[in-house]
């Protein structure tokens, strides 16, 4: 009950400050959204359309700071985002939905992929601690996850989309495809996920394989594997039921955190490959000082952390009948 | 049968065999040790190399690469060649001279923001460890908070706000954004000594709280520190060079993310000039990748159990 | 003039048709500063239904040679040396294949922590029928059905079958554990210390219990412990283990009567008596050597009150004395 | 006057939050220490001893009840300097000596912080040479030597000793040594008694001396205090308790007591369960487990009464109903 | 690819330009997304062409008039022109558009009302539009730049200001087929007024969200026009195919802004000495990769107004790079040379200024180092700061700068740019926004000079205000133009043929933001 009211005080605050900081963050920022407008154009703008945007997005209506804060509360409470600056006219809900799709899909996936591959090449280096195996794939997917992500994507972009030609070098789907439930349409989606995805994998990993072989050599020294192997078990039961499943309890709050992450990892990924998701969404709102925009981004993205930190509570309460105890 | 006691230990005395040190050197808690062990480990070995080269780099990039790297004053576009080690850029700056002066700002991003992050992951989590109740809830609750709210588009948010702040606000952002894992696993080991006997023996000597945090808790946690220290520091040059390489950085300084910056603009990679782009790639990648691997490392001298088995080769006579 | 025997030349006739037979075991230990033998060259033989006690102080050695015995050395320990015969088969030389089949079995192991030899994550029931399954037994109702019988012969209501570890008490997970030992019926079971993480009353009672089983079911027991005084009352016999050797064996009781080896007498003056006249005790002193940095000659000898001048240079052998046969010069009758 | 008394001493733990329940992990218990004495307090794992000498040494406050330390109040101790001083009267060994010495201090930090905390008037020199003397004073010579030492290089045994420098430099008057021994091999173990056994004799020390093993507190101790589930059930002097124990879990437990020599004899049945003291309620609390219960037990908790001089005992059937 | 794959037998046109993320919005009002359909979709009045000296071809107007006072401008508008949803075009549709405008200033983009006083339909096929001044140059926004809505649709819409217009009624060429905020497809409009016309079946218009996919796919292949700058054009694009062509019109000058409240560049020594510390052609040349000529300090965008450039006043004004002569200006007007190099004035201020820059302009980034090189020579010093967009906007259009490096729109000949550089009265003071003159100059000649040029449709009388107002920039030197921004143009003739070309410079060459030139093009082109 106590850890129930203690969980919900905890979401409750998280979210609060989240938004609050959303709200005011991008307040103190210097220009306006209208402003942020004109610069993208260039100068192909006439100056005199500087006044008709401030009109449109009615930037000039002053309204005290605190009323706008608390109108923002009541609005974001039911569902009320406002009109996003950088798509305008559009409702910011409506951007948002046609974005994190696309997102979820690619970054959703590959950091689910990306845990649990790194999660069996850390169970399996530790299972074979010290053997080729473990000598090789730990230490580099380590060093590979301290390179910088865009990097790794711009020179494989280069490789594989310049050079080979073997994969498109970026978008979701080939232009003018009509999105569909269509087995050419997913095939293509796939294809265009590839690179973007493996290379997310591949620096992603490595942060899954060090703590699950860590974890795992840990576990491995119980004594509940050593019983199991004295039970005559065999080796992959040993490692999966007795020494795999423990060992990944640890690593589950991390998941979570890192599931909900998916939207602000994005931005990169996003940005490199002209992936059409919420992360570059997230860089344009901010560059426009599109508020409306980022504050939902915001938003979303603080939800998904708190729901994804819920579900994986949920899947450790059923992995681990301890913590049902111990709330 | 029996003769004198030739060895016995006197009977004052009678643990005094055992009590040589001889075994010292076998526990790293003490940070006098640290250096002997990284020695004695490959991957530490190899990051601390690394990084050695990458620090006189940062520190004495004068004498490697003498010139401004910032000057265009060479022809533009040039292939490798014995004058231009890695050509120069469109611009007609000297890619070699870019690339060694460029080691000093990610450095220093590195460790300020690793040094900083770590200190305030230290005084928070270890305050939230020790201190009973109410004061933990609140900084328990502030770090998950922390935790939760976004980073990246915060930084970018923060980056975006403070333009042309220069490495100190990007430092600064880093360090807001990039304290609270730390100071959550921190506070966590410091739960863990919480109830250790010498932590009462302390406050029943007499000790003040804060002398108890900063002299019987925190050295025993060097090891965690350090592993922090290098977590907060890839993660900083990381993310420095993914604000850069997107133009929230300051892209007149000299640094690593900010080359890559330019050559992307330049479209270096496609444009024949590859070696613009890859270098200062490969130099954050090689200084996170030193991070990383010390750290990896770090885990195995501070956690006996994590040691490597070398299988072959210790096999004596049988 | 008796010559010392060897173990393995004597085992066979001391004890007729030995179902384990230990023969010169060693195990290593490799630190940064060379191979630690934390045993060495231990020999000794069990007969069917045999209560072998083996005590000896902490880290020296027991749990590691419990391990080599049963095959479940993890790295980075090595056994370099000697056979472990166990009904005719050298486990040394097994496949870990056929090791599986023979595990469980035909030997079981019970370990020190309930706690943290049952898998947390799972339930009784099903750490039971894993160790069913593993070893053909794959119907639901017998496997269901062997287990609550177990469970009952350990003094355990069966519905606890479908509790995880932490939801039952140290005694119980403690019993539970010698019922999982009991599942296949082996013939041996390996005990490494299996009540000292309990109260001293919950000890005695379970190994009152311990031995109640052992002698209705007739299986053998290793029983491993640094408590010389719980093993008094329940082993057939006792080894006495100091620095990775074995020093002294034979009938406990006679070993309690007229402890041979001086390690032996000093162990015995270490413990005060609730009975008796309260003398006041000595001990023994010193330490346990370090491993690493073993005495010559004979391991006890820094700290043995009857120490001689050949002690120092020369490793004793174990010299048969009475029933026992003990690791100590002064027994030497070859140059006694 | 006894140097130091707990008078109906309770300490209560809330578990569980919000719908929490109490713990009663002491409960009104008296318990007496003279000058020069040393008094075993023997129980089963969980009774409470620890938290009763936490509770002497001012580690928690008492739920209720009062200390006294030569009849004076603890609880009046509230200025740095009163509880300082009384700190340095009290000293406590602990339990383990693996976790009571900060492994990145030296023996001589640890000695010269006490020194300097408590006996100010002291230099730097003097400090030094008194840390020096008192590790010799234990058995831990050359004392100079060991002041350089980290305590990863010592033995359990050393450790153990430094333990007790650490509580005797401070010239203290009575030691709380909460389990000193438990963790040693039996080697060191007898040691250690005797060198309590020393201090007492020799320099007039006290000591409370908590374990479970009552053939060592029969070993050192005057008297002897047998706790239960937080309360005490029967006190009084060692040979006395021990050859006419008057309580049924005292007499569980000496039949507990190994003694090769001995023939077995212990109820097989007893399954050594942990004592109940989640909001335990009335009556005996050893009444689940123990084979003369009474209907009475359930309902009346049963009071410490005199079973011969000096020796009480808290049962309703042994000892008869309050 | 499958795009081609739909293409029918006109082919598809896939165009490639750096943008951001489409909104599928698609009104001809919403700045931020008018270029794709101002032209092709919504079609203007007149098409006026930059590049051929404002040459005016007749669209959905067949022809227009000015009164003679230049107060009154009469359209006459085209006969059989239908909507896409097969209703006709009338002129009340053309009223009601510009009433829209003048109903919801938030659409008026060029603030065309701020010149107009009413537009009303005369006859069943005549709009007339009463100016409240002589106000020629207004042509060119009023038939250029408004794309004309259907009333029966738009009178429906409740606020046009929010209106999207996901699914827009033209009379364009082209209609929405699909659109997703990763790609826009267009097709063919098979009732197009002109007869024939398209020839194109298909375009597809992908959004990129920086600039490598960008080149990329035009380098390989994967389309046909572009619009951005690639940094190595031989090698990455010319190179990959004979078939791959460029050109880069200039339109307006990316100059250095002068702030004129600032109290040292108050003084014309100065500002005359920067002009000639300034070597433009190293900086088009590194900073541009030579693709942007070199500026003049006259002001005018050759080769495209070449015709209005008053050479004799240029070359005798002889702003060619001389630091020589920067110094010796200098130290004429009393500056001394400090120790450090830089120039101080009498009064003992140093000649150091900082320039605010976008930092997202690489080319600009690099230029200003160049520049700032330069100028140190001469001693003055410079300090780059590099801004993020809204940063920059806000400081420049509220003149919180010493210096700026900006461009202003143009138009169809100089005048355009120079109006939005000089014209006093649409500036602000400073910290107030002020649309255009953000240097703040203040000159009542000028004003008036720029006054005079919108009462007369004479083109001597143009010519000669523009030679005065070229002079003012010689010897005032309010800001000092060092580039020529082009118009990035990239185009292969491999699968489509009829772009425009130096040769045959019919419109502005690329689609992204130079509509309804783009209309223009998309006609002309056919399959090869
Ligand atoms: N992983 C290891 N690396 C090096 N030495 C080890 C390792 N594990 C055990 N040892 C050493 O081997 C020796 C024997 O250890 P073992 O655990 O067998 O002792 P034990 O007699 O069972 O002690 P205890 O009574 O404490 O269980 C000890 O000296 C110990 O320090
Ligand atoms: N800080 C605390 N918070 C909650 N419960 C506690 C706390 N300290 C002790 N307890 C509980 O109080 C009871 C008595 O504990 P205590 O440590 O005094 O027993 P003990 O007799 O010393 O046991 P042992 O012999 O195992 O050391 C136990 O049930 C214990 O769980
Ligand atoms: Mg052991
Ligand atoms: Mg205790």
């Amino acid at each position: 009950m106590r850890y129930v009211l203690r969980r919900l005080g905890f979401f409750v605050a998280t979210l609060w400050t989240a938004m609050t900081v959303n709200f005011f963050l991008p307040r103190l920022m210097p220009g306006n959204p209208a402003i942020a407008m004109m610069a993208r154009f260039h100068g192909k703008l006439n100056g005199q359309a500087l006044r008709a945007m401030e009109v449109a997005f009615g930037v000039n209506a002053q309204e005290s700071l605190l009323a706008q804060y608390f109108a923002y509360l009541r609005n974001s409470a039911v569902g009320h985002f406002g009109t996003s600056l950088t798509f305008f006219p559009q409702p910011v809900s409506g951007v948002v939905l046609g974005a994190l799709p696309w997102t979820l899909g690619l970054v959703g996936v590959t950091t689910v992929i990306a845990f649990f591959l790194g999660t069996l090449i850390g169970m399996v280096g530790a299972w074979e601690r010290g053997g080729w195996f473990d000598s090789i794939l730990p230490p580099v997917f380590i060093v590979l996850s301290a390179f910088p992500y865009f990097w790794i994507a711009l020179v494989s972009i280069l490789i594989f989309s310049i050079s080979l030609g073997w994969l498109p070098l970026g978008f979701a789907y080939t232009n003018g495809a009509r999105i569909s439930l269509s087995w050419p349409f997913i095939g293509d989606v796939l294809v265009h996920a590839i690179l973007p995805g493996v290379t997310i994998v591949i620096t992603s990993i490595g942060g899954w394989i060090l703590t699950m072989r860590n974890n795992m050599i840990m576990t491995l020294a119980e004594d509940y594997v050593r019983m199991a192997r004295a039970k005559g078990l065999s080796p992959l039961r040993i490692m999966i039921d007795y020494a795999g499943r423990n060992a990944i309890l640890p690593n589950l709050s991390g998941f979570g955190m890192s599931l909900g992450f998916v939207v602000s990892g994005a931005i990169l990924v996003e940005y490199v490959f002209s992936y059409p998701g919420v992360g570059y969404m997230m860089l344009q709102a901010v560059l426009n000082e599109d508020y409306p925009l980022m504050q939902t981004l915001f938003l979303i993205i603080t939800l998904a952390v708190l729901l994804a930190i819920l579900a994986v509570d949920a899947i450790t309460v059923l992995l681990d009948p301890r913590t049902a105890a111990a709330s | 049968m029996s003769s004198a006691p030739a060895s016995a230990p006197p009977a004052s005395n009678p643990e005094a065999p055992a009590a040589r040190p001889t075994r010292a050197r076998a526990r790293f808690s003490v940070p006098g040790n640290l250096g002997r062990a990284v020695l004695s480990n490959r991957k530490a070995m190899a990051g601390a190399t690394l990084l050695a080269i990458f620090v006189v780099m940062a520190l004495v990039p004068g004498l490697i690469a003498p010139g401004a790297p910032g000057a265009e004053l060479y022809p533009p576009g040039q292939g490798a060649s014995f004058a231009h080690p890695l050509g120069t850029t469109s611009y007609g700056q000297d890619i070699f001279t870019q690339f060694i002066w460029g080691a000093r700002a990610s450095l220093i991003i590195a460790v300020v923001a690793g040094l900083l992050s770590t200190l305030l992951s230290a005084l928070i989590g270890v305050s939230a460890g020790y201190l009973p109740g109410a004061t933990d809830g609140i900084l328990s609750l502030i770090t998950d908070v922390f935790l939760i709210i976004p980073a990246f588009p915060l930084v970018v948010v923060i980056a975006a706000y403070s333009k042309g702040g220069g490495n100190a606000t990007i430092i600064a952002v880093l360090v807001v954004t990039g304290w609270a894992y730390g100071a959550r696993q921190l506070r966590a080991q410091v739960l863990s000594l919480r109830n250790r006997d010498f932590l009462v023996a302390a406050k029943l000597r007499g000790e003040r709280t804060l002398r108890i945090i900063v002299s019987e808790i925190l050295p025993n946690m060097t090891s965690l520190l350090v592993a922090n220290f290098l977590g907060a520091s890839v993660y900083a040059i990381l993310t420095a060079a993914g604000l850069q390489f997107v133009g929230l950085g300051n892209v007149n300084t000299d640094s690593w993310g900010t080359m890559l910056y330019w050559a992307q603009n330049n479209e270096a990679l496609q444009a024949g000039l590859p070696l613009w782009a890859v270098a200062p790639g490969l130099g954050i990648a090689l200084l996170g990748g030193a991070f990383a691997l010390l750290n990896y490392a770090f885990d195995e001298i501070s956690n006996p159990a994590l040691r490597p088995v070398r299988g072959r080769g210790a096999r004596s006579d049988s | 003039m008796r010559s010392a025997i060897r173990p393995s030349a004597r085992s066979g006739d001391a004890v007729p048709d030995p179902i384990l037979e230990v023969r010169d075991i060693r195990v290593e230990y490799p630190t940064p500063d060379g191979p630690a033998r934390a045993v060495d060259r231990v020999s000794f033989a069990l007969s069917p239904g045999e209560f072998l006690g083996i005590v000896g102080e902490s880290g020296c050695g027991k749990s590691t040679l419990l391990f080599a015995i049963t095959r479940l050395l993890a790295p980075p320990a090595r056994q370099t040396a000697g056979s472990i015969v166990f009904k005719g088969k050298n486990l040394v030389q097994l496949t870990e294949r056929a090791l599986r089949e023979v595990r469980w079995r035909d030997y079981s192991v019970v370990m020190q922590s309930a706690m943290n030899a049952l898998n947390p994550v799972k339930t009784i029931a099903a750490q039971y029928a894993d160790a069913m399954r593993a070893h053909g037994q794959t119907e639901r109702g017998a496997i269901r059905r062997r287990s609550r019988e177990v469970l009952s012969l350990v003094g355990i209501d069966p519905v606890h079958l479908d509790s995880f570890p932490h939801q039952l008490s140290g005694g119980m997970r403690q019993r539970v554990m010698i019922a999982m030992a009991l599942l296949l019926s082996p013939e041996l079971i390996v005990m490494d210390e299996p009540t000292s993480a309990l109260d001293v009353v919950a000890q005695r009672s379970l190994m009152a219990e311990i031995k109640t089983l052992q002698k209705s079911l007739g299986f053998a027991v290793i029983f491993v412990t640094h408590d010389m005084s719980l093993v008094g009352h329940f082993s057939d016999r006792l080894a006495v283990m100091y620095a990775g050797v074995i020093v002294e064996i034979g009938p406990t009781r006679r070993i309690f009567e007229a402890p041979g080896h001086p390690y032996t007498q000093g162990l015995l003056d270490s413990f005060p008596s609730v009975y008796g006249p309260k003398i006041p005790l000595t001990g023994i002193p010193g330490a346990p050597p370090n491993m690493l940095m073993l005495p010559s000659g004979c391991r006890f000898h820094p700290r043995c009150p009857k120490v001689m001048e050949r002690c120092a240079t020369e490793a004793p052998a174990l010299y048969a004395a009475g029933e026992s046969e003990i690791r100590c010069l002064l027994f030497d009758s070859a140059r006694a | 006057m006894p140097l130091l008394e707990a008078v109906s001493l309770t300490r209560h733990f809330r578990i569980g939050g919000l719908f929490g329940r109490t713990l009663h992990a002491v409960d009104d218990i008296g318990l007496a220490l003279r000058e020069r004495e040393i008094v075993a307090l023997v129980g089963e794992s969980g009774s409470g001893k620890s938290t009763v000498a936490r509770l002497f040494a001012m580690v928690f406050r008492p739920t209720a009840g009062d200390i006294r330390f030569r009849g004076r109040s603890i609880g009046e101790f509230r200025s740095r300097r009163d509880v300082l001083a009384y700190r340095g009267w009290v000293p406590m060994v602990f339990q383990d000596p693996f976790s009571s010495l900060n492994p990145v201090h030296t023996v001589g930090y640890t000695l010269d912080r006490g020194l300097k905390l408590h006996r100010p008037s002291l230099s730097r020199a003097e400090r030094e040479a008194e840390a020096a003397r008192v590790l010799d004073s234990v058995g831990l010579s050359p004392g100079l030597q060991m002041l350089a030492r980290y305590p990863h290089e010592l033995s359990g045994g050393q450790r153990q000793r430094v333990g007790f420098a650490r509580a005797l430099s401070l010239q203290p008057k009575v030691v709380l040594a909460d389990e000193p021994v438990s963790m040693l091999d039996v080697s060191i173990r007898i040691g250690l008694l005797n060198l309590m056994a020393r201090l007492c004799d020799v320099d007039g020390l006290s000591f409370l001396y908590i374990t479970h093993d009552i053939a060592s507190a029969r070993y050192i101790a005057h008297r002897v205090v047998v706790m239960y589930a937080g309360q005490v059930v029967e006190s009084g002097p060692t040979e006395e308790v021990l050859h006419r124990p008057v309580h049924p879990y005292t007499r569980l437990l000496l039949s507990a007591v190994p003694d090769p020599r001995a023939a077995l004899d212990i109820a097989a049945t007893d399954t050594g369960e942990p004592p109940r003291v989640i909001e335990p309620g009335e009556g005996c609390r050893f009444r689940f487990r123990c084979p003369l219960a009474v209907g009475l037990c359930a309902e009346v908790t049963p009071r410490l009464r005199p079973a011969a001089p000096g020796h009480e005992g808290a049962c309703h059937v042994t000892v008869g109903p309050p | 690819s499958a795009a081609a794959a739909g293409g029918g037998e006109g082919g598809t046109l896939t165009i490639s330009d750096a943008q951001f993320l489409w909104s599928c919005g698609f009104s001809p009002y919403n700045p931020q997304s008018n270029f794709l359909s101002v032209g092709v979709i919504y079609e203007t009045l007149m098409f006026v062409n930059t590049l051929q000296n404002a040459k005016v071809t007749p669209w959905l107007a067949t022809s227009y008039a000015w009164s003679d006072d230049n107060k009154v401008l009469t359209f006459t508008i085209r006969k059989g022109v239908k909507w896409t949803d097969g209703q006709p075009l009338t002129a009340a549709d053309i009223v009601f558009t510009f009433n829209l405008l003048k109903k919801f200033p938030a659409l008026d983009l060029n603030t065309v009302w701020a010149a107009l006083s009413s537009v009303a339909q005369k006859g069943d096929d005549q709009v007339v539009m009463t100016f409240n001044a002589p106000s020629v140059p207004y042509f060119y926004y009023i038939a250029d730049q408004v794309g004309i809505v259907p009333e029966h649709i738009w009178a429906n819409v409740k606020n046009p200001v929010t209106y999207a217009d996901a699914k827009p009624v033209g009379t364009g060429p082209f209609t929405i087929e699909r659109c997703t905020p990763q790609n826009v497809s267009y097709v063919k409009n098979p009732d197009y007024w002109q007869p024939g016309l398209p020839k194109i079946s298909r375009i597809e218009y992908p959004a990129f969200t920086t600039n490598p996919p960008a080149n990329a796919i035009l380098s390989t292949g994967g389309a046909q026009w572009g619009g951005q700058f690639i940094p190595n054009l031989k090698a990455e694009y010319l190179s990959k195919s004979r078939d791959n062509h460029y050109w880069f019109p200039p339109v307006v000058n990316v100059a250095i802004f002068i702030n004129q409240t600032n109290p040292l560049l108050k003084d014309v020594a100065v500002r005359r000495a920067m002009a000639f510390a300034i070597d433009r052609g190293r900086v088009a040349e590194i900073g541009e990769y030579g693709y942007e000529p070199a500026a003049n300090q006259a002001g005018i965008v050759t080769p495209t107004f070449a015709s209005w450039l008053d050479a004799a006043e240029l070359k005798a004004a002889g702003y060619t790079y001389d630091p020589k002569k920067a110094i010796a200006i200098l130290e004429q007007a009393g500056y001394k040379r400090g120790p450090d190099g830089v120039f101080a004035s009498p009064s003992g201020k140093r000649l150091s200024f900082t320039i605010i820059n976008q930092s997202a302009y690489t080319d600009w980034v690099a230029a200003l180092q160049v520049v700032s090189q330069e100028l140190a020579q001469a001693g003055i010093e410079l300090h780059v700061q590099n801004l993020a967009g809204d940063d920059y906007s806000a400081k420049l259009y509220n003149g919180n700068f010493d210096l700026a490096y900006a461009y202003e729109s143009g138009g169809p000949t100089p005048y355009y740019e120079f109006r939005q550089w000089l014209y006093g009265p649409a500036s602000a003071p400073i910290g107030k926004s002020a649309a255009t003159n953000w240097e703040r100059y203040s000159n009542k000649e000028t004003d008036a000079l720029i006054e005079r040029y919108a009462q007369t449709t004479s083109a001597s009388e143009q010519q000669e205000i523009m030679n005065k107002l070229e002079n003012v920039l010689l010897q005032d030197v309010p800001l000092i133009p060092v580039t020529e921004q082009v118009d990035w143009d990239e185009y292969s003739t491999g699968e489509f043929v009829g772009w425009p070309t130096p040769a045959d410079p019919y419109a502005q060459p690329f689609g992204g933001y130079t509509f309804p030139d783009w209309e223009i093009v998309v006609l002309r082109l056919q399959k090869k």
